[in-house]
């Protein structure tokens, strides 16, 4: 298990062999990247967290993800501060022995660390900033697991 | 004696990022009961408890949670990483 | 959309990020790589394919995906030949606006991939090989799409 | 004359990769008939058909489908990839 919560890029190529190379026994490695999206005039975004409590609760999450599904490995990375459009935000990557915990864990990850790790969003403009909304659908999507 | 944090919009809201505040109150809800009567910047922040969320030393809590031995508490609003 | 039916081997890092460069408005890159496991006494892997039909079937399920989850892009890599233990196999990428589209469809192509590609291994251990059977659980996964 | 193919073990059964057919059957279970008729081999091959699988020009079909301006018919057990 391993987790980075960090202000400077990743390279998420390297992060996917990194990861792979490692679990002896995996038949699985689900990765997920997650994009500044930039919609409309937006030009970036600010990210801003909440040291201590992140790493404590994406632990918490990490160690929820392992037992149930009883993966090999898991990897969680999270930046905070400035991005600009199309840069990584964040990286999940889960190894199991088969296709469907390792997909089932990664979406369960994504879900968790959407609406339980404290991070904010603040979409950049040209002339405006504005923290972005969380989405209902964010928080019923936990109801899945 | 206690730290009292604040994130995103209700850090902008209140104009800072955290304090150290002398407090009697027993629960979250008297806490912020306590904030909001000191003036109208606090009381913008919590006008909409619906859209906040609180954390007590790091754990997301609700806000009739008893404050006793709690040394941190943190004021957001919804979380939205990943 | 991008289909490569190779005995060569690929590097998932390189292919995950020429893949996460290329989509404009992507919020959601998912990406999958299977591995040879290596059960007990395996050495290795053999995999046979039926030339034509492979690309022909592999094309159609992409063409599936794209249209049911609008995706801004999708990969698939699939080896055939020798393999040894711990090298991939094949790898899945897509690329979504969101991230629940994207992990549907990596899983969708998955399942699809798996039962319904004309791929059949075979398990090389020191003093045998023998063909994979497949599992009724594989065939019971495409009930779900 | 029609391009009979077989893979994995249904190859390995009959001892070659591919054939061409002079045949007069109508559907896939009438090549079959002619076939398993051969030789013990394909008797063998096509010994359970549950546990075999048919393409027709390169898409799957089942056992009764018709041979008509088929040019490719291809044996295999169940898919194992990805």
């Amino acid at each position: 298990m391993r987790l980075i919560v960090s202000e400077a890029a990743f390279d998420p190529g390297f992060e996917v062999n990194d990861f792979t190379a490692k679990p002896v026994g995996a038949g699985a490695i689900v990765s997920f990247t997650g994009l500044v999206r930039g919609d409309g005039s937006a030009s970036g975004m600010m990210i801003e967290h909440y040291p201590g409590m992140t790493e404590k609760a994406i632990s918490a999450i990490m160690d929820q993800a392992r037992l149930r599904w009883n993966l090999l490995d898991s990897l969680v990375i999270h930046r905070f501060g400035k991005l600009a459009v199309g840069e990584p935000i964040m990286m999940v990557a889960v190894a199991g022995i088969h296709r469907s915990e390792a997909f089932q864990a990664a979406d369960f990850l994504m879900d968790y660390l959407k609406s339980r790790a404290p991070f904010w969003k603040k979409e950049i403009g040209a002339d405006r900033a504005e923290w972005v909304a969380s989405k209902p659908a964010d928080e019923a999507a936990l109801k899945r697991w | 004696m206690i730290d009292v944090l604040y994130f995103a919009w209700v850090r902008e809201r209140i104009g800072l990022p955290r304090e150290t505040v002398e407090t009697g109150a027993e629960t979250v809800s008297g806490l912020i009961a306590e904030l909001v009567a000191r003036d109208e910047r606090y009381a913008l922040a919590f006008s909409d408890l619906a859209s906040l969320r609180v954390a007590l030393d790091q754990e997301l809590a609700g806000f009739d949670a008893p404050l006793k031995g709690v040394r941190e508490v943190a004021f957001f609003p919804p979380m939205t990483g990943g």
